[in-house]
């Protein structure tokens, strides 16, 4: 098993096919990418969102106890 | 003594994991009529169609003579009637078609049964008009007329005073208490005051929604 | 005690069914606008065809097995929108499922009824259509028969995702969405009966699948039709 | 009764939210060194294919892609005949998150499809069967997301869009069925799909590689969609309000 | 007295205009089912084509630009009805009809809003269709170019059927029948454009002619569609 | 005297043909609250919309501040709001965004004032909930919000007190009788007893509906 392409030029360009497969990976990771990490955002968002809930109730409540 | 018709043990419901009222116990005999009391968005709407049977999101239990709903579906889909906001009604149709379906599906009345209970829910002449042309309360008394035909033994109504004049609300009352008297049960839900003899009134505010304190959920 | 409140014994379900049957046919007759409009909507996106591609029968003959297809199950999906919708709307759908009667034979009593004001009418109107866009004439009976199973399906399978949308406003297009996929392999065998007929080969195969469909669909989709409606008035 | 423990908790979705959280990082340390193992790999260390040259390695993202689609449909529709059976709230949890993740990989094959395409055939889009029957997919995934996301009522979304789910499973062999036939019938005589059935070793390796590589990705994000939505569904327990009050006070 | 009660000055037209646009977007984007389905609609259809009618590329590719267009006009069409339904239903075309703003600019808001959430999703969408049914690659502009105005066109000519038809249930294929004539013209225009682009022939007089439909449509349409709201709201 | 704000000159109503009342003369002036009352199907909701505008098929003349309506119709609709059997709330909408539109129409509210009318309504705290997970009553207040922000002199409501409750009814009242103090003007349909002060009760069972007998037909 050995490096196939002579340089890195060759490399990037796999005798004109380069475009077509560069792409297909750089789609197939970004999209890879964005599946990971938008979980990850909303489980934030969503965190802060409870986390002002929280703070609204302890409001409401806080009214509640002077009424 | 018999068994009460319906028995409500231990009922909660909740809309979206909101809950609504909980530990709801009542038990209804022939011969009664329940008013659901509480204010605006306090659950009765969803009450009602719990125990007709179109929400299916609650906890507890539901009993038809002594037997879960859920074992005795059948028997207890015969026995119930339900009218609810929107009154059912096909506007394209006359007064009379939309009873001829309703029948069909339940209590298979005649053609002059379903004239008869025109008349007396106070649509004589409008037979053979489509409900298109009727006004917000002709409409209404059209579904209403369903409970002149009905040989179900419970009663589920959902404000069913809504848009009917003062007359009609007098008839209607008179109509229920001639069910109860005949061992029927009615449950209905309406914010206006009813003279009906020997109504129960449950307020939903006295089955208030457990709220998940914090302190609460702890021990949960 | 109260006879005259004692429980009903069940009737057959025949009369249910029938009630059913008549009431939608009726309600078809009252407005017969909705019963023409299927028809209506197949004859103009017929005519649009020779309008956007050129009228020169060459060009037509060939495309019309498949397009005559193609229109007639669009046709369908857009009647499908209102076949529970208007009983949702005022609330006869709940009625229907609190009522002591089996939900199979009332989901059924409908999709009979949506089926002989739309599917049926249309294949009665397809070898008219057929005429217009040059279809050889040993394709109208295959036409004809491929379209009377092919819409019996469409109805069936259509009343799936009719009932699973009947509670969201506009369903419409997403009906379009969720049903289009079950209707590619009626699609796929339909038109293809129409072609081989205009070719000459035999079409007997084809016309056994799409009868094993319609069999297949009778049996289950009234069933998965009354889960979605429970559902979807669970749902308000 | 003790076995079937496991099911029960599984149903508890705070089981499941700590059970997960000490795998999260060891099934994305995994997926990350296979996926870039068997990308450099596929990329610079297998030999060229003798027919289409460079233009093969596309494979390595496409078959994958493929295949988790694919699987990826029966992961959502036996998560939601569960929830539908017995009525567990998690198993609808698990279906919502697959179907996006579904969907994502099915666009992933199609478009690396396409893009292969068009040094392979010459077009970027052909309507061979197999790739029919993947776009016919893509539809029905993006149907049962739009389901889901159409209803207000959360139940009702879970309950209506298991069961189109499950109308899509007794669907998807005669879909497959019947496009294959069509094709068979129509099929074109200008190419020829070339596939490998006796592709060389040094060319299965890597192709093991990413398809494991997926397979373990899948899974990571499917636990991490499902934590989420997890915390959405669950805002209003004492748990997660502790959660929320742990994670406060971090920086 | 009052001058709590004072009359109001009028305010400019345009924070109504605004107001009732932000709103309508609001709403696609709190149904985004609703704001995908054209565009959903339009992809599955395409997809049937091939479907029914064989995949061989020499088959496809002349058909392309006129089956395009077809497409295109079915999915406007359908999502029609959905333009003024819902505010009639909920009442709040009533009150829009009532309230002290012109009428005509509240319609163009309304229209807009569809337009940007239908006709343009489909223009965008329109290539990646183009290349799934082979069209040869000189039409992909033209393609563009000519549904950009037919959309807008065919948004603000729906709208008048669709004003006609709100008062009556199950309106969506009446409003097919209402609204195809109107479409014709603008359809054999709109394929012409893509039809000679594709033969290398010039497109400039029919991009000139869809323009002037355009321009006859956003002065005139308004105003017909406020008169037609008029008349179904009165025979509620 | 001041001119009547609203007035109307032997106003008669018909649907599709069939005529409902006739003659009506009323002359409305600021300060007052009016309730049309009549049984099921006699014109009420007609009579409410034709004021409104919403239906043209009448004979006899309407006035705002003695001139015909066609004529200042634009300062007509600046002044009146009108509230129907429909409600006109999109239910994928919250509260706020709702009233946001309205008060783009009319009133130019701020944000501000949005959330204390929402407030006043019985809806603290629903906001920003979407009006489909509303409860019937809960959405009548929503479109009832629209009161607390409404500068219209006149008010016209189409039986208001639907599904709302007794503690919302009695606010509802007090909120009307605080527009007439101002100089407004209440037109309302209910079938309830109202307890406003000041009420004027016009019955429509008093204008009888003229039916064309042959013989005036002869002279029309
Ligand atoms: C839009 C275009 C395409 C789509 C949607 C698509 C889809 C698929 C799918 C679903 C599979 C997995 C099949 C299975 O697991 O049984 C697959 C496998 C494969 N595809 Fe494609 N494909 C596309 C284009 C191409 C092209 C252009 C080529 C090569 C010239 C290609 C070559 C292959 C090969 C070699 C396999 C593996 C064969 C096997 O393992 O049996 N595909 N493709
Ligand atoms: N769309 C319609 N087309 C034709 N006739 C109609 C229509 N709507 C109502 N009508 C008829 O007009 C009459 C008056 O209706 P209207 O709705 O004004 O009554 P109402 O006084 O508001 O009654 P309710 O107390 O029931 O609301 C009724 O007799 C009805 O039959
Ligand atoms: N479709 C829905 N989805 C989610 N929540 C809902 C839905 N419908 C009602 N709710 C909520 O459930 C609660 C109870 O509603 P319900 O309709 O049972 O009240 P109600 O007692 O009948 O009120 P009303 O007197 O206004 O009719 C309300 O607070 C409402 O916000
Ligand atoms: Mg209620
Ligand atoms: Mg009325």
């Amino acid at each position: 098993m050995s490096f196939q392409f002579d340089s890195l030029q060759d490399f990037i360009q796999m005798s004109g096919h380069g475009p077509f497969v560069w792409a297909c990976y750089g789609i197939t990771f970004a999209v890879l990418v964005y599946l990971v990490f938008s979980p990850l955002v909303r489980r934030r968002r969503l965190i802060r969102q409870h986390q002002a809930w929280l703070k609204q109730m302890d409001r409401v409540r806080e009214v509640a106890r002077q009424a | 003594m018999t068994k009460p018709l319906l028995e409500l043990r231990q009922l909660s419901c909740e809309r979206d994991e909101r809950p609504l009222f909980s530990d709801l116990n009542l038990s209804c005999g022939p011969g009664e009529a329940v008013q659901i009391l509480g204010p605006n968005g306090s659950g009765k709407t969803t009450l009602l169609r719990t125990l007709a049977g179109l929400c299916r999101e609650y906890r507890g239990q539901i009993l038809w003579c002594g037997e879960p709903v859920s074992r005795v579906g059948w028997d207890y889909r015969h026995n119930i009637l339900f009218i609810g906001h929107r009154p059912g009604i096909k506007t394209a149709l006359t007064p009379r078609e939309n009873l001829a379906w309703y029948s069909a599906l339940t209590d298979h009345a005649s053609r002059d049964a379903i004239d008869t209970a025109l008349g007396r829910a106070g649509l004589p002449g409008y037979e053979d008009i489509p409900c298109a042309q009727l006004s917000a309360g002709q409409l209404r008394r059209v579904a209403l007329a369903r409970l002149h035909l009905s040989r179900a033994r419970v009663w589920i109504l959902d404000e069913p005073f809504t848009a009917i004049d003062k007359s009609g609300v007098a008839e209607l009352e008179a109509l229920m208490a001639s069910h109860t008297s005949n061992g029927g049960l009615v449950m209905l839900s309406s914010h206006q005051e009813l003279a009906l003899p020997g109504l129960r009134r449950v307020d939903l505010m006295d089955y208030p929604a457990k709220w998940l304190e914090p302190e609460e959920l702890h021990n949960a | 005690m109260p006879d005259a409140l004692a429980a009903q014994t069940p009737r057959p379900v025949f009369a249910a069914f029938l009630a059913t049957l008549r009431r939608d046919l009726l309600l078809a007759v009252r407005l017969p606008g909705d019963m023409a409009n299927p028809l209506v909507f197949y004859l103009i996106a017929i005519t649009l065809i020779p309008l956007s591609l050129g009228p020169e029968r060459e060009v037509l003959a060939p495309l019309a097995p498949g397009v005559l297809w193609v229109m007639a199950l669009l046709a369908t999906l857009l009647s499908l929108d209102g076949l529970f919708r208007s009983d949702f709307d005022d609330g006869s759908l709940e009625q229907l499922l609190i009522s002591p009667q089996l939900l199979y034979f009332s989901v059924l009593a409908k999709v009979l009824a949506h089926w002989l004001v739309t599917g049926l009418p249309v294949t009665l109107l397809a070898p008219v259509l057929g005429m217009m866009l040059a279809l050889p004439s040993e394709g109208y009976w295959a036409l004809c028969l491929s379209l009377l199973l092919g819409t019996a399906c469409m109805s069936l399978v259509g009343a799936m995702g009719a009932a699973l949308t009947v509670s969201l406003r506009r369903g419409g297009l997403l009906l379009s969405l969720i049903v289009m996929p079950l209707y590619i392999p009626i699609l796929i065998f339909g038109a293809d009966v129409v072609q081989n007929a205009v070719l000459g080969d035999p079409i007997r195969f084809q016309l056994a699948v799409l009868g094993a469909f319609v069999t297949l669909a009778v049996a289950l989709a009234p069933l998965a039709v009354a889960g979605a409606l429970r559902i979807s008035v669970d749902a308000t | 009764m003790s076995n079937w423990q496991w099911f029960h908790r599984l149903g508890s979705p705070r089981w499941f939210y700590y059970k997960t959280e000490g795998w999260v990082p060891w099934l994305a340390a995994v997926s990350g060194i296979l996926l870039v193992l068997g990308t450099v790999w596929g990329l610079a260390f297998a030999p060229p294919d003798y027919q289409q040259g460079n233009s093969y390695r596309i494979i390595y993202l496409h078959v994958p892609a493929a295949f988790l689609a694919l699987i990826g449909y029966y992961v959502m529709a036996v998560a939601g005949a569960v929830g539908m059976i017995w009525r567990m709230k998690m198993a609808f949890v698990v279906m919502k998150s697959a179907a996006p993740i579904g969907a994502a990989l099915t666009f992933l094959s199609l478009v690396t499809g396409a893009i292969w395409g068009k040094p392979t055939w010459g077009t970027w889009w052909e309507w061979d069967a197999r790739i029919t029957s993947m776009l016919i997919l893509l539809f029905l995934y993006l149907g049962i997301m739009a389901l889901q996301a159409a209803f207000q009522s959360r139940d009702a979304a879970d309950k209506a869009s298991a069961l189109l789910a499950l109308i899509g499973t007794v669907n998807i062999p005669i879909i497959y069925k019947s496009v294959d036939w069509w094709h068979t019938l129509h099929q074109p005589a200008t190419l020829k799909l070339t596939s490998a059935p006796t592709i060389h070793s040094s060319m299965l390796y890597p192709l093991l590689t990413m398809i494991l590589a997926f397979y373990i990705f899948y899974a990571l994000v499917l636990i991490l969609y499902t934590r989420a939505e997890i915390l959405r569904r669950e805002g209003r327990t004492q748990w997660v309000i502790d959660l929320v009050k742990e994670e406060a006070k971090k920086p």
